[in-house]
């Protein structure tokens, strides 16, 4: 029992100098080293390798790098796929070439719905689950008109639909949504559009540092003393540290991990701090997540032949500082507890990183979608 | 609320302001590229890079040397100008005697140079810089909340543009720089260092540029690329407005600017593109752009 | 009397093109000098050439006793060399005032700007108007007041009379003459040899990017048959 | 400006006739060869490029003309036959075939607008309606935004060779790019080229001999842009996507380099500008050190002191005179 | 096609004519009032001192400048608006002031260039370039009427200037124009040229009509039956050489008097 090719060898393949480079990054690459140095370093007997590239978030350019990857650098997994786009990208190609893809770093839900593949996993979060946390706990504070501003692409769309859904089905409307580009600088149109739709929350179904432009520049223009709220959608740890407590304070936010949730949580932050000088967020924790179960299965079917490993993927709980509890469903999503958040105010907060309350927790079965109805057609 | 061709008159006002802000920066940019295509005939694609460069400059000085904003607006189109005036003394001068298209190429070589140089130190997702304390908050007009910021870069804008277009019309270092933009040899047979002359204005129009990106710095991020996203925009606005004047860069910049806030309102999905529309259409009728004169 | 200018074996080219063959010439201290030739031997490159425009060049030009070949083009002026060129150069964006006051002052014994206005009356009177909207003749006077100014040593004209009326043709002639009263040393191309007579001392013909001969003015007669037929007039 | 090609025509020697040829049958082999050896995608890619650099020479290097926005053409048929393609389940011949009709089309709009214009007036415009292109990708509903068309099926040619078999793609791709030189080739040495030629070295004087400049320049642009297609739509065959990369400003400025580095205005020179820039960039691709400052550099350099790019220096060469290669422009 | 259609009919005596023509540049008017006829087989010559505008008025004819006012008529169409090339197409053809012929081509392609278009060979891309061969003989033979077959396989660029001046002239032959218009065709030209071509001018102008500006003005005199005097863009007189030259005005303006 060994490895086919007398090496176990993982990509990370992330954005590690664009707008979402915060979200993982470089600092995702730690988490992955750390997960094998956890481990031992070494699995069935050969060494664990971490290999690594920024895909800028261009599909092409990460379907280029996959494509080398896996045919001329044995690589057997790849893991992170920070944005939609390449996460849909990679793990077709990883399909065709029945490879191992992990994505912690991408959203939508597609992933797992119809573009699901046997041997491609969802890990940290979804964009179901966002609109679930997110989406649910503004619409039972009384926002029930919304305005979108929708990043134009998979993950904005699938984000801003299901967020849509949530609210139409709670009784509320949405006015209207304009679609920005990816890395938009100046937002002021967008939101003085937003502004003049009336919609008593706005909804930013966007990431990274477009989410942080916009709530900037909604402050700018006087958008939350008019009365209206922002709703962002997706926003982490790393994004509350870049825009700093005056201006973030109050949001509302969902994530799978916070890292001063209990004792385990916190250990594993204090080492990941010594090695990369901020506290992990759901998206580097997923990934240290990720490396972990892959080479348990990998262990655990003597082999890192894809099929066996997928299959092991799919029946083992998982049972880490992020995933606890966590199951695997048959379209590769990853099932776990995701928890509501919100920022607090700076007098609050007692010590560097200490920036959520956590309002509650959301079980992952209501957060997540029913595999048998993610549209997914390996679940039968 | 009221309403005109079913566009509330707010959405409508608010659009056109924001137009016209984004018109400032198009005209300080125009303006440069203008000024320095004038005299050394080099289309000039490190103007996006300048631009940023300035921001970037500001933002170093901020977080290096703990210079704020005041001294930056002139401390950094300074050092970018004085960094321009090198890059024409080492290389740009060998190349005004080829096709004018080499100009063209090495500048954007520059450009993709100095913004990836950045944006391997920086990354490319962008540095926050705080708006000065003296402009923070905003003004309630009625129609729309105004960022006290984003009305100070309109007035500013205005007030370099009609500066530095007194500068060349009514001074004498003005007269040297029209007339070389006319023939450069007779100028320097005139006893007038026209090399000299060359190389202040490559640094002119490149301080302007850092200039804008100084203005700029408070409103979007410091990011390595917010100048080649910039270029292209302006490049049209010049073409539309023709290189014959200075007055014309200007006033296009401006009115272009308002164009496309005024897109935004009626059209949205066009208002990437109507700057380039209206190019195409002044192709059309008027080949050598609104002002310029033909070649 | 000394020589002020002195040319010798001067060779220039436009690219690839060898235009000047070995000019031979010298111009003394006051003297007024016209070079005779048809089109496109080479008269305004020899011109162009002395100021330092053309600068593919070989060759020894000498002014006020030092050499010239290294001096570059922005310093010619202050030397005390004045150029009007065959085009007239007048900056269309500027205006009139303006293009006269372009040049600057090199040395003393330049008209004062109310000397120009007065020897060129009708310049005053347009005086703020761009430089284009001056006819032919106004834009020539405008050329030549405009070195006037910086107190020159030597002043160098291409074709001054080129397509201007009799009358102001005339009027440039006296301003040339004035001139030379006051000792200018002026050197001049020209084709309307009738006009060069009446103005210049010694005579220089051109032929093939040479100097093919010289002569003073007064054996002008005697070489009008020979000038007809290099000139083809 | 002359190459192999010309020095075939007038004969002006044997020998340098039979060291020409010599190596196009040596290049040939390492190309058919090649698979054996290399990451075929690699090679695919490099063929794509090559190509699409040669199709912009001719423009550039054969009509005087630099435009700043020949990523339209390649991106936009790109586009078109990888929506063709998947949406429509075209074979990938016909798919092909519309992205080349495409890139033509968009060739013809654009070369309409630029054709007023000369010099960098042209090349300014060209970027600016590239750029307009790019948003209309950016917007448009059928390219799918950022995510780009994915998971292009290969499919069959002609219902038969099976193309998810690479060695089939590459082979399929060197035949296209052999073809697509050969188009080149044949183009440059045809009455028409020759009438390029002159418009290229004295404007009025072709205008005054009765020919519609406008009307030639603008066939060679169609033609250039068809060619910059053909190699953006084999492109999205192989790689299985369309995306905005491909019609971004940056890709244009790409093959400038590649041009400008192989040498304008010969007729494989862009190949080896090609051949450079794209193994730069897959060796740069997984390091962190962003390939855009090379790039910058390279292209300061070439204009600086290296204007006649590496096949033109060579050909200026002494050993490259000798072999009877002659270099002028 | 409407010039074979007037062909067909009597020949107008007339073939160009140009009626009030004008051309501002900015603020400058560099041509006006100008009135001309040029008639079949016979060579006009256009004079005047430099900058009189003689260059200008031959780009208003050929439409390589549109005239600010005035009407063009070539063989009795009327060209006021139409483009360069085709004005050239209809036989109207000219030459340049600087020498304009295609540096980096040889003479002999020089030439064939010129016959392509006429042989319906401008076009096709998919041909080799042997499909031009056959345009050859009549290359050679314009060649050799101009004394250039030795240099049929020189560069252009290595021509002496004269020489140029004469595959310039060979070229626009190539077109078989109605109506040629010479720009200082003997300008900076060595002696033996100008008498080769003043014959080739003659020669040519049996058939057709010419109109050349020419500073030398023995040759204007040998060969020109009609002369336009042009001074600061207006006509100063016109008629043959003998009368013109006569004029006082023109001795004043141009060819100089004693006194002025
Ligand atoms: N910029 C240039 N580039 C190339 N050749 C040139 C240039 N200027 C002039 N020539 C050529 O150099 C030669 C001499 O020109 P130059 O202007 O000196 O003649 P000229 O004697 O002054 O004639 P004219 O009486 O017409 O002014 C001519 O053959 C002309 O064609
Ligand atoms: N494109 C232009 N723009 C502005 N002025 C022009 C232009 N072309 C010619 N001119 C002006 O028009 C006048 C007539 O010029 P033109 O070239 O027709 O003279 P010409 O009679 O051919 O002289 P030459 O004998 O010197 O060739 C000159 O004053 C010239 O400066
Ligand atoms: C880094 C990200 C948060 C990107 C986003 N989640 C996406 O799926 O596209
Ligand atoms: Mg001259
Ligand atoms: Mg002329």
């Amino acid at each position: 029992q060994s490895a086919t090719d007398g090496k176990v060898k993982i990509g990370i393949l992330n954005d590690q100098s664009g707008v979402y480079a915060d979200f993982g990054g470089k600092s995702s690459v730690e988490a992955a080293k750390m997960a094998v140095e956890d481990f031992g370093g070494k699995v069935l007997g050969v060494p664990v390798e971490i290999v690594d590239a920024d895909h800028q978030n261009k599909p092409d350019i990460a379907s280029n790098i996959a494509r080398q990857w896996y045919d001329t650098e044995q690589v057997d997994a790849i893991m992170e796929l920070t944005t939609s786009s390449v996460a849909l990208a990679v793990q077709a190609i990883a399909k065709e070439k029945k490879k191992i893809d992990i994505v912690t770093g991408a959203a939508t839900t597609d992933l797992t719905g119809k573009a699901c593949s046997p041997y491609g996993f969802h890990w940290a979060y979804d964009t179901h689950a966002l609109a679930v946390g997110t989406g649910g706990a503004l619409v039972k504070q009384g926002g029930d008109s919304w305005f979108f501003l929708t990043a134009d692409y998979a993950f904005g769309y699938s984000l801003e639909q299901q967020t849509t859904d949530y609210v139409k089905a709670s009784g509320g409307t949405v006015v209207g949504a304009v679609r920005h580009p990816l890395s938009t600088q100046d937002f002021s149109s967008f939101l003085l559009q937003a502004q003049s739709s009336g919609a008593k929350v706005i909804g930013l179904a966007n990431a990274g540092l477009d989410t942080s432009n916009a709530i900037k520049q909604a402050a700018e223009f006087g958008i939350t003393q008019g009365g209206q709220h922002l709703a962002a959608l997706l926003f982490t740890l790393a994004e509350v540290h870049g825009l700093g407590l005056e201006a973030a304070q109050g949001l509302t936010l969902t994530e799978g991990f916070y890292w001063n949730r209990d004792d385990e949580s916190r250990a594993f932050a204090k080492k990941f701090f010594a090695r990369t000088g901020k506290m992990p967020n759901m998206i580097h924790t997923g990934t240290y997540s990720a490396v972990t179960q892959y080479l348990k299965a990998v262990q655990k079917a003597g082999t890192d032949e894809t099929e066996a490993v997928a299959k092991t993927l799919h029946e083992m709980p998982v049972d880490d500082v992020f995933g606890r509890g966590g199951t695997v469903g048959a379209n590769g999503r990853m099932i776990h507890d995701m928890y509501l958040l919100q920022v607090k105010k700076p007098a609050d907060s007692k010590e560097p990183w200490d920036y959520f309350n956590v309002l509650a927790t959301i079980p992952g079965k209501e957060a997540y979608i029913d595999p048998a109805k993610s549209g997914c057609d390996l679940v039968k | 609320m009221t309403m005109i061709f079913g566009i509330p008159l707010q959405a409508l006002l608010g659009q056109l302001l924001i137009g016209l802000i984004n018109g400032s920066f198009y005209a300080l940019l125009s303006l440069g590229l203008a000024i320095i295509f004038g005299l050394l005939r080099v289309i000039n694609f490190a103007h996006g890079a300048q631009y940023m460069l300035g921001a970037f400059v500001a933002y170093l000085l901020l977080t290096y040397a703990g210079i704020g904003y005041w001294p930056s607006l002139i401390l950094a189109p300074v050092i970018v100008g004085f960094g321009g005036a090198i890059i024409e003394r080492l290389f740009l001068r060998r190349l005004y005697d080829l096709d004018p298209l080499y100009g063209l190429l090495f500048t954007f070589g520059l450009a993709l140079a100095v913004e990836g140089t950045f944006r391997y130190l920086y990354g490319s997702s962008g540095q926050p810089y705080a708006t000065p304390a003296a402009l923070a908050g905003g003004a309630n007009l009625g129609f729309m909340f105004l960022p006290i910021y984003r009305g100070w870069v309109v007035v500013v804008s205005l007030v370099v543009c009609l500066g530095t277009w007194l500068l060349i019309e009514k001074t004498k270092l003005g007269a040297y720089l029209r007339a070389a933009t006319e023939n450069a040899v007779l100028v320097q047979v005139f006893g007038v260092n026209v090399p000299v002359l060359l190389t202040l204005t490559y640094a002119l129009g490149a301080g302007l540029a850092a200039f804008a990106g100084v203005l700029a710095a408070p409103i979007y991020q410091v990011s390595p690329l917010m100048g080649s996203n910039m270029i292209i925009v302006v490049f049209a606005v010049v073409v539309v407005g023709g290189m014959g004047s200075i007055m014309g860069a200007i006033i296009t910049g401006y009115v272009l600017g308002i164009a496309e806030g005024l897109t935004k309102v009626f059209y949205p999905e066009a208002s990437n593109i109507v700057i380039f529309v209206i190019m195409a259409i002044v192709l059309l009728i008027r080949p050598a752009g609104l002002f310029g004169r033909d070649a | 009397m000394a020589d002020l200018l002195e040319v010798q074996g001067l060779n220039a080219w436009y690219g690839e093109s060898h235009i000047l063959h070995g000019v031979d010439m010298r111009v003394a201290e006051g003297e007024t000098i016209t070079i005779l030739g048809r089109n496109g031997v080479g008269k305004t490159t020899t011109l162009r050439t002395i100021t330092g425009i053309v600068r593919t060049r070989k060759g020894r030009i000498s002014f006020a006793g030092s050499d010239m070949m290294h001096v570059p083009l922005h310093k010619t002026a202050h030397r005390g060399i004045g150029f009007v060129p065959e085009e007239r150069g007048i900056f269309s964006t500027l205006t009139v005032s303006e293009n006269l006051l372009l040049p600057p002052v090199v040395a003393k014994g330049g008209m004062t700007l109310d000397e120009i206005y007065e020897l060129f009356p009708n310049l005053y009177e347009r005086r703020g108007s761009p430089g284009t909207k001056l006819s032919g003749g106004e834009q020539q006077m405008l050329a030549i007041a405009r070195i006037l100014r910086t107190g020159v040593r030597l002043l160098i004209l291409d074709e001054p009379t080129e397509g201007l009326a009799p009358v102001i043709v005339q009027r440039i002639g006296e301003v040339l003459q004035t001139l030379k009263g006051r000792g200018m040393t002026i050197l001049l191309v020209e084709q309307n040899f009738r006009f060069a007579s009446r103005i210049a001392d010694r005579f220089y013909l051109m032929d093939h990017g040479q100097m093919v001969s010289e002569f003073p003015v007064g054996e002008l007669p005697q070489r009008m048959d020979t000038l007809h037929k290099v000139l083809g007039v | 400006m002359t190459d192999i090609t010309e020095t075939l025509r007038t004969e002006k020697s044997r020998t340098a006739f039979s060291v020409q040829a010599g190596f196009l049958l040596v290049g040939l082999l390492l190309l058919l060869l090649a698979p054996f050896f290399f990451y075929p995608i690699f090679l695919m890619k490099l063929l794509c490029f090559a190509l699409f650099a040669c199709a912009f020479n001719l423009l550039l290097g054969y009509t005087g003309l630099l435009s700043f926005g020949h990523a339209t053409f390649f991106g936009g048929a790109a586009y078109f036959t990888a929506y063709t393609v998947k949406s429509w389940g075209l074979p990938p011949e016909l798919g092909i075939l519309i992205g080349v009709i495409g890139a033509a089309f968009l060739g013809l709009v654009m070369g309409f607008f630029a054709i007023r214009r000369q010099g960098i007036y042209f090349a300014m415009i060209t970027l600016a309606l590239s750029q307009m292109f790019f948003f209309f990708c950016l917007q448009a509903e059928f390219t799918e935004g950022e995510d780009g068309i994915q998971s292009v099926p290969r499919g069959h040619l002609f219902g038969f060779i099976d193309l998810n078999d690479s060695t089939n793609m590459y082979y399929f791709v060197l035949a296209v790019f052999l073809v697509g030189i050969l188009i080149i080739w044949r183009f440059i040495n045809s009455p028409f080229g020759m009438i390029l030629k002159s418009i290229r070295e004295n404007e009025s004087r072709a205008i005054s001999l009765g020919y519609s400049v406008a009307r030639y320049k603008l066939g060679a642009f169609v033609m250039s842009a068809a060619l910059a297609g053909l190699a953006g739509a084999v492109k999205s065959i192989v790689f299985q996507f369309a995306t905005l990369t491909d019609v971004a400003w940056q890709m244009s400025g790409e093959v400038i380099l590649m041009t400008l580095l192989g040498g304008i205005g010969t007729l494989i020179g862009p190949v080896f500008g090609a051949g450079l820039v794209v193994a730069l960039e897959n060796y740069l691709a997984t390091s962190e050190f962003p390939v855009t400052i090379i790039t910058g550099i390279v292209f300061m350099i070439c204009v600086l002191i290296f204007r006649r790019g590496i096949i033109g220096e060579f050909y200026a060469s002494r050993l490259g005179r000798k072999l009877g290669f002659v270099y002028r422009r | 096609m409407a010039v074979s259609a007037i062909e067909s009919q009597a020949k107008p005596r007339v073939v160009l004519s140009a009626r009030g023509l004008r051309r501002d540049f900015g603020g400058f008017t560099a041509v006006k009032n100008v009135d001309l006829d040029v008639h079949d087989a016979s060579v006009h010559a256009l004079i005047g001192p430099n900058g009189a505008g003689k260059t200008t008025v031959f780009n208003l004819l050929t439409k390589f400048l549109q005239p600010t006012a005035g009407t063009i008529t070539l063989m009795g169409t009327d060209i006021t608006y139409t483009p360069p090339d085709k004005v050239a197409r209809m036989g109207l053809v000219r030459s340049f002031q600087i020498s304009a012929v295609f540096p980096h081509l040889s003479v002999l392609d020089n030439v064939r260039v010129a016959l392509q278009r006429p042989n319906n060979l401008s076009t096709q891309f998919w041909r080799p370039l042997s499909a031009l061969y056959r345009l050859n003989e009549r290359a050679e033979q314009l060649l050799a009427s101009v004394g250039l077959s030795k240099e049929r396989d020189h560069i252009a660029a290595d021509l002496s200037y004269g020489r140029k001046r004469v595959l310039e002239i060979a070229t626009t032959l190539a077109l078989d124009p109605k109506v040629l218009l010479l720009d200082e065709p003997m300008a900076g030209m060595g002696l033996e040229d100008v008498g080769v071509v003043s014959a080739i001018i003659r020669d040519v102008a049996r058939d057709r009509a010419v109109l050349m500006v020419e500073h030398n003005l023995s040759v204007v005199a040998n060969i020109c039956q009609h002369v336009t005097v042009l001074q600061r863009g207006e006509i100063l007189a016109e008629g043959d050489y003998a009368t013109v030259s006569q004029d006082e005005r023109v001795r004043v303006a141009y060819m100089g008097t004693e006194e002025h």
